[in-house]
């Protein structure tokens, strides 16, 4: 069974292959911090985070290859600069005289999710592939369940939709109009951490969906197509789609509280077998990195305890688990 | 010709004139019950019964045989009963040295701004009358009035103007913006608002400011324009000191002109002179136009005459006299119907 | 051990006499639909709620006195009236020339929770009853996740903290400069439905909260304390607190969504011995009326299965599974 | 005394007045370099050098006996290059008939509605010299110099008054609200924005309209209130046409006087006449104070003179002519001093 693993430096040239090909519009910054932080095999994960720690946790096939990756900031301190979403809110206008109810979608400016742990960019290379994407994510919850960081939210904003020009109906519409420059010089910027401009050029006041030209509504909260096998595994995991949209792409952010990931996963005993799509978890030691996987769901094999290792129930459904998840 | 208050008597005469007047004039309903009560309430205030806050002025103009061609109104003090609504048209500039980047965006804000102030309103002409000296009358003589009698007002007066809409009524500003939040028709909303319905404005209407990015390029274009027919009455306005302060009507955009009392031309072109008659006609080359008015509140009348003055007494025609239902030696306020100094325009 | 049934007409009298022993803040218009609604005992709780769908949920002791109940309105719907609350949000600004960062909290009116499940009024008449309090939270629990209602979160508003005269610090700093009124008249006209003039008085843009009085300040999302047990019953439960303020007092509103519960409590097979602790939850039958309860944690009695009943995991820690529930 | 452009030589001059200048007066730093430059960028100004928005036209008041004694100055356009903040003071109505109430609020709106305004500023007078002609020439000059040349100018003139301070530079405007968004003292903020970076104002101005009720009672009766040392000043712009237009500043909420240049008195006043000398002095009872200038930007001369005018020619002493640099026959730009017909208020 494939494992995945936190990065470390003798991956990073491979890694640094990879960002080519991620989508275009994942906020790199993550990753970038992450990169310059590969360490040694047994670099502790349960260090007190600070503003831009960011590790990488990765997945390989068989013949060495990376297949998958994800990053993820746990910085979430006091003095981090202000992290920009859009917030969608509602306000219903209602005329009692004339029985009119309108709700009115709004899409406000906030830093409200400043201090959330951020999980992103990832890169998925075969997006088909179902078990590399729940593997992917189910070690990023694992990290996340046993590394001694703050007990943050978490969040992963994705990539918004695009047209049939590759273009961002979101930008298009919001952003476009308020920076005064092309999407891609704003990207760059952003991705070169000159964010100042947001502050500065971001609308003051929230602005009316029903008034953003029709393009541009139906891309709110709405994931690249790509992303949506990713959407799902965080989804099975206790991610749940918030009111915060990227300021950008317009795309969803999924959140987490910490509460959450652990009440979907529970910690079994590692003295009794573990049932089948169960979650793994091993520390890093002196001199393996962090690991985690899911254990087979049709495999017979004995179990094996390890004191090291730390079990969590199924996070995702299995045909054997289902039984026990129905609500 | 001359203007007076409305008195009970005018029903018949103005529910005769409602039905000429189009969809512009909302605040002339052609409903006997309503206007019947309108006049009532009028009659209350030019006896000075009102409540500051619900004074409504009217007045009609009728001809020498006492036919009953126009009316023009005006309001005490408007949002002091109820809320009155207006955008007001700002601006909001960002500017990045990072992107080196300035810009400017037009944005429309709620505002009440206008609260507390005077409103000319319901001015109504028989087509069959326009051109002439009428309309000028009608217009005018109640800013005569309001010269006459500041205290009954508040300390700037404003007028909203009709939007720019097309032959079947439709406000481009309306279809791109108050479509989204009315959830009705233009003429829906503008027949709630003349028979005095506008609670639903405040529910309804936008409570963040809109950017004006967000709207068509027609509705755009309508910010503060007046529709064709009322521009002579912007530019008459504008001569009598009025100017736009970037306040528009929330439905149709047009623009509220206002003006400070103390920069009405005729607050400062009024004076008290004596009536007398000369000799024979007083069509002498010194002879202007002024507009008089005699008598107090509810028993004013008001009339424009070829008159000359000198050493503060009004030399007029018996016409005239017999207009204002003066004997000569009365004293009246007077100005010149004309703005003499139009203010120059700067580039 | 004490069992939560759903109140039937039987008992309007006496519920009707507790409404004067409510804390004075506690909206009540729940309770006043849910008291028009006491049915048969059968009345089926998995009927499609509408608007103004609302149920009580009661607790008696040995002498058939009703120590504690809840209302709880369902009628998450369409056509539902705009629901008030106060949105805490941030905004940092920041000057990077002057490295000023300041996170500033704001206060904004939203219509978001229009269409939350409402918890409460509660009735606890004896705070310091950890057990029926608990019991009462696991009941209004065990009746969200077995009856047939839109699966929307559930919202619990408390009311807020007051000052040594009974008086609301938030009132004196918000509703009272904008209302125009006595805090008892709007609670009044509030009580009474007459709504309208939320809408009409409450301020059109955010508040920034370093301009509130002080102690108004020191008063947001803080419950009366009265009410800290109940809260923290909630929060065992998997409701947690959000952004979100009563609009007259400042108290918090805890909020849970359907998919947080349930993963909180766990279904277990009525074949196997459930947990002590376990919440068991009986439907209502012809002649019974909605039932709940918590299985006794000490008690050794042979457990015996009924096909009715539904067995949820423990929903408190306790002594015996707290080895199961550590994080 | 005359009030001509400010050159390099005047430097020395300045600095002496500025370390007269006390903290009222942040758009005068006492920083040889900064002065300088600012010196260096009028003179291009004057040329005709300026982008339009950068313009700082800046004067300076001379005696006969050439000694710098005063400075004023002129920005052709705020808000072009950098973003101009100010509040704008605006009501907000909310009613009920529910409650059977109607409830305003003031709020302060975060406001750019300034911006393409042409802003005096700059004004100072060596303390020895107040109370004179002195103060009226500095102030005015400039006014008459826009009436010279409208096309340097926005279409509106705006001037920033000092607002309510006690004797330590505390603002109480400033303690009940800036404080708390600008993590800064009063005289710090005041002091970035008289060095020119203003980028930190944009960066932690409130973005949201504030409410009054929020500010203490001192903060609140500040709004739109002048120091008492700038009361003379105030009245001067007034009755020269300027009025407030409900925008305050953002730090001492000082008012901000605005006038279409349109409504400038000295606008409409202004006549080009030709110079003239009498016999003997013009000092007879149809001699009034007039405000002269000759000359076109950069070699512009301007003073006042007891003179009067007839048939487009002003009779001036010869003092008046030494000062404009003029021979007999010159045309100039003339106005009387003072504003002849003041509004009449209308209470």
């Amino acid at each position: 069974m494939p494992v995945v693993r936190t990065a470390t430096f003798d991956d990073r040239p491979r890694l640094d292959a990879l960002r080519s090909r991620l989508h275009p519009w994942w906020p790199q910054d993550t990753l970038d911090d992450a990169l310059c932080q590969l360490a040694d095999p047994c670099a502790d994960a349960r260090e007190t985070p600070k503003s831009g720690h960011a590790v990488i946790l990765m997945i390989e096939n068989t013949h060495g290859d990376i297949v998958a990756f994800a990053a993820l900031a746990l910085g979430a301190v006091e003095g981090t600069p202000p992290f920009f979403s859009f917030h969608r809110d509602r306000i219903t206008s209602h005329s009692h005289a004339l029985d009119v109810h309108r709700p009115l979608e709004t899409l406000g400016i906030t830093n409200a999710l400043t201090h959330h742990i951020r999980l992103g960019p990832i890169g998925l290379f075969d997006t088909a592939d179902v078990e590399t994407t729940q593997l992917l994510a189910a070690g990023c919850l694992g990290y996340l369940l046993t590394a001694n960081h703050a007990r943050a939210p978490v969040l992963c904003e994705l990539p918004g939709t695009s047209d049939a020009h590759g273009e961002s109906p979101f930008w298009h519409g919001v952003g476009g109009r308020f920076f005064g420059v092309s999407h891609a010089r704003a990207e760059a910027l952003w991705q070169a951490r000159q964010r100042d401009f947001l502050a500065d050029m971001l609308p003051l006041y929230p602005l009316y969906v029903p008034l953003l030209p029709e393009t541009t509504q139906a891309a709110l909260g709405v994931e690249h197509e790509t992303l949506t096998p990713w959407r799902h595994a965080l989804e099975a995991l206790g991610f749940v789609e918030s009111e915060y949209l990227d300021i950008f792409h317009g795309g969803p952010t999924l959140i987490a509280t910490a509460d959450h990931l652990s009440a979907r996963t529970r910690r079994t005993q590692a003295t009794t077998s573990p049932p089948p799509g169960s979650l793994w978890v091993r520390p890093p030691s002196a001199t393996t990195p962090f690991e985690a996987g899911l254990l087979d769901t049709d495999q017979d094999t004995a179990f094996e305890p390890d004191a090291l290792i730390q079990y969590f129930e199924a996070p995702y459904p299995t045909s054997a688990s289902s039984a026990g998840d129905c609500r | 010709m001359r203007v007076r208050p409305v008195r009970a008597t005018d029903l018949d005469d103005l529910i005769r004139l409602s039905a000429k007047a189009g969809k512009g004039l909302t605040s002339l309903p052609s409903d006997r019950t309503r206007l019947a009560a309108r006049i009532d309430h009028a009659e209350r205030t030019f006896k000075g019964h009102n409540v500051y806050g619900e004074g409504d002025f009217l007045f009609v103009l009728e001809t020498d045989d006492s036919q009953v061609i126009g009316m023009c109104g005006l309001m005490d003090a408007v949002g002091i009963q109820a809320p009155w609504y207006n955008y007001r048209v700002s601006l909001s500039v960002a500017s990045s040295d990072t992107l080196g980047v300035i810009k400017h965006q037009d944005i429309l804000m709620r505002s009440n701004d206008l609260t507390g102030k005077s409103e000319l309103c319901s001015l109504f002409l028989d087509p069959g009358f326009r051109g002439g000296q009428a309309g000028r009358l009608l217009s005018k003589s109640r800013l005569l009035f309001v010269a006459h009698h500041p205290e009954r007002f508040g300390d700037s007066l404003v007028a909203e103007l009709r939007g720019v809409s097309d032959d079947s009524g439709r406000s481009p500003f309306w279809e791109s913006l108050g479509r989204h939040f009315f959830d009705m028709t233009f003429s829906d909303a503008d027949w709630l608002t003349g028979i005095g319905n506008k609670r639903f404005i405040a529910e309804l209407m936008p409570r963040y400011p809109i950017y004006t990015t967000y709207l068509s390029d027609e509705a755009r274009a309508a910010i503060a324009q007046v529709h064709p027919d009322t521009q002579g009455a912007r530019r008459l306005l504008e001569q009598e000191g009025f100017h736009y302060n970037h306040h528009i009507d929330i439905f149709d955009a047009g623009p509220a002109l206002e003006c400070p009392l103390d920069r009405l031309r005729l607050v400062n072109d009024r004076v008290s002179v004596t009536l007398a008659t000369l000799e024979g006609s007083v069509k002498s080359t010194l002879a202007e136009p002024f507009l008089v008015l005699a008598g107090e509140l509810d028993h004013c009348r008001m009339t424009t005459a070829l008159a000359y003055m000198k050493d503060e007494i009004l030399f007029v025609d018996d016409d005239t006299l017999r207009r204002l239902e003066c004997l000569t030696g009365t004293t009246v306020s007077a100005a010149p119907l004309a703005a003499t100094r139009q203010h120059r325009s700067v580039s």
